[in-house]
């Protein structure tokens, strides 16, 4: 089991792709298909990699994804600054 | 992970969900600021019943209406002074003015920078994409020289406002800059800032790829987040004076300005207590019958 | 509910209208103020900077009259009762944060002591020449109240009288001085806080869950909340729907907008005050508000003393304009003759009421002064002719 | 009441005009419980400029408020004499600070004329500030049109606590000069000295 794990809500996202680039372990990827307003939603194309660190969380614009991590009670390591 | 029930994304009890989708435009990057705000109202733990949330208008004002606070959605440069009446009615509540940098720093520069000097406990969020944007992409006084807007269809040369300057000239007693791509500083700023008393400004440049960027060939708000990435400079205590923006030039981020100065609220009740003493009664709301909670009979001259 | 025995000083005072406004304010429980200083309004402000700190009140000095405006809209909305005052150039950068004030439904009252305009014109002399644009001022539909003292005793009881109203009925009302009445100074009884009557706010009862913002009760309109108390509101000038929610579609315009107007105008009978007198079997009805009215009545003496039959109607409320009064009086009458310190406004909604069924003459003054009573009694003498 | 009821305060801004026309319609209105309006005329000057104060004394309530035609006209400044002199109603009374107001083809003739060196006896009391209220103690004891307390007790209540002494003294002395100079009567305008400057 990866140590974290993203969730995507498809309909808000606006595939502006800031999750994508941003993502430390690169997780993700937007994919070919469409939501209802013709956007392409990311999705996890590296679920393994995930480590929770909810950085697609932090960048998402429009509160479409976030991450979280598998186990709550894992001692939570500083998260490296996004530079 | 089939049996763990999935946490909920911790921005969502901050949003009226109701109202999701937002108006902002793909690439926009108010939405992230919305969500460092978020995260640093969860590290402050900050009471939310008592935290107010003030915007004017634009594209930033709409910040307002998103937000599950108590939220007010004012009129055009003037976030500030209903926010100074908000506090000085009810200092017990906690107050953020979020806004664009055209509606503080146009119509609205005269409050701020009047607000900053009488240093009112208000904390300032100022996204700044450098163009009027919810108009129609019109040169706003943050706007960087030789660039193409629908009112400068020849460029700008209209000198822009270095922000972190202004505000810290004017009396602000905490000053940062950062960009969307700096969430996680960001945030902790944002928290940082809430635990200081007195007026606290943030400046958060953040991408407009459909007005901005689009008309001077500047690509999508992604384009935009690798452009903070690769030209920020975090330099905390620069001098605001060094810290002026330009079209293509070094973004210097961080804190600039972390200083000590007497708040208002407590300055007019310190000072008039010592003028006025016994005499001095604490400004008090309207009681749950919304009437005035009673005292005792007043009685000094009336003559003029 | 009685006045907070607090900020009441009862008793017999010598005062000018400003200052008698003031106290009215206090004693109508508001505790905040925000101003920008203007001739001749000042002494309003300056006296509550004075009584302020002794009765738990918070005045502020701010920058322009915009931010003065909208200022005081915020400490409602934190729970207090708020005005600000203003004169001719102040007033008019108040007029988007009326809009604002009637979109929002923000309880609060304006102090204007009118001088003479446009623009700067005369600082220190009277006028009546905003009457119009406290009515309309503001872009887009709205109503709003506006009443008219012609003495210091009603400033202080017309501005009680004011904070009641837009209780009331959740408005931002005007209380129109001039500039004689303003700064002329006469005995004003102030009452024992027991037997002033206030309106006090309306804080819901319901609990957040059950709570909408705009959601009418049965007169139309909808309760209070202050911020802090929990009910997360959303408060926009945007047009919006019973949540505060933005809806900008010409449906929701059309029930909020509408609804803006009729909690007024379907209570006019309530908020119109007048005063009347002589009016049945009159040939002629002067018909005047404000220090007008002492000037008129002079005239109106005058023309008795001449055998004319004339009687007096004084507006105390402008707006909404008392129409059925005029209506009615108009077909039992030759005319009615309207002085007013500004080149004829009120006498349109004077003329425009009449209906075609009597004559409407107007006695017109540029301002600066007030008129020659001989004016309005020639006018009365050719009416009644 | 009285049939001379309407009264002008007149000088220069920082005379103290205003308090001394307020000074009267207090004492009539809240002392002595009849009707006083008190209007005022100013310009955009905070100093020096021209400054009047009208007050009318009634027992019914006043109507009307400006006075075109006082009965009874206070002057402290030449300036305001010469605008105001010549709206006196024939008959009527006039006051006037000695040192400062230079009388001249005064109209209506049959004017009663009285005089007083206010500043000089309020600084001889100790401030140039209470001439106003000097002026004030004399229009009482000329006029008689109210009573000594009840203008004693409107100066009293006007004043800050601090300056009351100073004030009341300088009513009493106002008051004192006029009753010994209403013995001996109206002046003729041959009586005045012309006006000097003085150190």
């Amino acid at each position: 089991m990866p140590r974290g794990s993203v969730s995507i809500v498809v309909e808000r996202c606006k595939a502006c792709g800031f999750c994508v680039e941003f993502c430390p372990t690169k997780v993700l990827a937007l994919s070919s298909a469409f939501n209802s307003k013709g956007y392409h939603p990311p999705h996890a194309v590296a679920p393994e990699k995930c480590s929770g660190c909810d950085l697609c969380g932090m960048y998402c614009p429009d509160f479409a994804i976030y991450g979280y991590r598998n186990d709550k009670n894992a001692p939570k390591e500083d998260e490296a600054d996004a530079r | 992970m089939s049996s763990v029930a999935i946490p909920q994304n911790p921005v969502e009890p901050f949003l009226r969900s109701e109202r999701m989708p937002h108006i902002w435009c793909p690439g926009c990057g108010i939405g992230t600021t919305v969500n460092c705000f978020t995260r640093a109202l969860l590290d402050s733990k900050a009471d939310l019943t008592k935290l107010a949330i003030v915007s004017g208008i634009g594209c930033t004002g709409r910040v307002a209406g998103y937000t599950n606070l108590d939220s007010f959605h004012t009129t055009h440069g003037r976030a500030i002074p209903f926010a100074t009446g908000l506090k000085l009615a009810n200092p017990e509540l906690n107050v953020v003015v979020y806004s664009g940098d055209g509606d503080l720093f146009a119509i609205g520069g005269n409050h701020l920078i009047h607000a900053a000097r009488r240093n009112v406990n208000l904390k300032v969020i100022c996204v700044n994409n450098l163009i009027y944007a919810m108009t129609g992409g019109q040169t706003a006084p943050t706007t960087p020289g030789d660039v193409i807007t629908s009112t400068a269809p020849y460029g700008t040369y209209d000198p822009a406002f270095n922000l972190p300057y202004l505000v810290e000239a004017a009396g602000a007693v905490y000053v940062a800059r950062w960009t969307t791509f700096h969430v996680r500083q960001l945030a902790k700023s944002m928290a940082e800032m809430f635990q200081k008393k007195g007026f606290g400004f943030i400046e958060v440049l953040s991408p407009c790829p459909t007005l901005y960027q689009r008309r001077n060939k500047m690509g999508d708000g992604l384009d935009a987040m690798k452009f903070y990435k690769q030209v920020s400079k975090i330099k905390h205590g620069a001098p605001t004076s060094e810290v002026a923006l330009s079209k293509s030039g070094e973004i210097v981020v961080g804190k600039f300005v972390d200083r000590e100065r007497p708040e208002y609220i407590g300055t007019m009740n310190t000072y008039l207590e010592q003028q006025l003493g016994e005499r001095y009664v604490e400004p008090h709301t309207l009681s749950d019958d919304g009437g005035c909670s009673g005292g005792e009979l007043e009685v000094i001259s009336c003559n003029r | 509910m009685h006045a907070d025995p607090q900020g009441v000083l009862t008793g017999a005072h010598f005062l000018d209208g400003d200052h008698a406004a003031c106290e009215g304010a206090i004693a109508a429980g508001a505790r905040f103020a925000a101003g920008y200083p203007i001739t001749p309004s000042t002494e309003v402000v300056e006296r509550f900077a004075m009584r302020a700190p002794t009765v738990g009140g918070t005045f502020i000095q701010m920058e322009d009259e915009l931010a003065a405006s909208i200022t005081i809209q915020g400490a409602v909305w934190g729970g207090v009762k708020a005005f600000t005052v203003t004169s001719g150039p102040g007033f008019s950068l108040m007029m988007e944060h009326i809009g604002y004030a009637a979109m929002t439904e923000t309880p609060c009252v304006f102090i204007n002591v009118q001088r003479g305009g446009p623009s700067t014109g005369l600082p220190t002399l009277p006028a009546q020449a905003d009457m119009m644009q406290v009515r309309w001022g503001s872009h887009g539909d709205y109503e709003i109240i506006a009443l008219c003292p012609n003495s210091p005793q009603e400033c202080f009881d017309l501005t009680i009288k004011a904070f009641n109203f837009s209780e009331q009925y959740r408005v931002p009302v005007f209380v129109m001085l001039d500039e004689v009445v303003g700064h002329m100074t006469e005995k004003v009884i102030i009452p024992p806080a027991e037997e002033i009557e206030i309106e006090p706010r309306h804080f819901t009862k319901k609990a957040p869950k059950d709570f909408r913002l705009y959601e009418p009760e049965a007169n139309q309109v909808p309760d209070m909340v202050k911020a802090g108390d929990g009910y997360n509101i959303h408060v926009t000038g945007l047009t919006h729907d019973q949540r505060g929610y933005p809806d900008m579609t010409p449906p929701m315009q059309d029930v909020l907008v509408k609804r803006l107007q009729s909690k007024i105008l379907d209570n006019a009978d309530k908020i119109c005050l007048f005063e009347k007198e002589n009016v049945e079997g009159a040939d002629v009805v002067v018909v005047s508000y404000g220090i007008t009215s002492r000037v008129a009545q002079r005239a109106v003496d005058q023309a008795r003393e001449k055998g004319v039959k004339v009687g007096k109607l004084r507006l105390i409320t402008a707006w909404p304009f008392p129409e059925r009064v005029i209506s009615e009086i108009a077909p039992t009458i030759k005319g009615f003759v309207v002085p007013e310190l500004n080149l004829g406004q009120m006498v349109r909604e004077v003329e425009r009421c009449a209906g075609g069924k009597t004559r409407t003459v107007r006695v017109s003054h540029a301002g600066g002064t007030v008129h020659n009573p001989e004016s309005i009694l020639n006018a009365i003498l050719e009416v009644a002719r | 009441m009285q049939s001379l009821n309407e009264i002008r305060v007149a000088g220069f801004g920082g005379q103290g005009v205003i308090l001394s026309a307020i000074v009267i319609g207090k004492a009539a209105s809240i002392v002595e419980g009849n009707f006083a309006t008190m209007t005022q005329n100013f310009g955009p000057e905070a100093r020096g400029g021209a400054c009047s104060a009208q007050v009318i004394l009634s027992n019914s309530p006043v109507l009307y408020p400006y006075v075109t035609h006082p009965d009874v006209l206070v002057v402290m400044s030449q300036e305001a004499y010469l605008r105001f002199a010549p709206e006196l109603k024939p008959g009527g009374i006039l006051l006037i600070e000695q040192d400062l107001v230079r009388i001249k083809g005064l109209s209506p003739a049959e004017t009663r004329v009285y005089g007083i060196p206010a500043t000089r006896i309020a600084e001889q009391i100790g401030k140039r500030m209470v001439l106003n209220v000097v002026m004030t103690g004399f229009f009482g004891a000329i006029t008689g049109l109210i009573s000594r307390e009840a203008l004693r007790k409107a100066v009293e209540d006007s004043v800050p606590s601090s300056f009351r002494e100073l004030n009341l003294k300088a009513f009493d002395s106002g008051y004192d000069y006029g009753l010994q100079h209403l013995e001996s009567g109206a002046l003729e305008a041959s009586e005045f000295e012309e006006v000097t400057v003085r150190e």
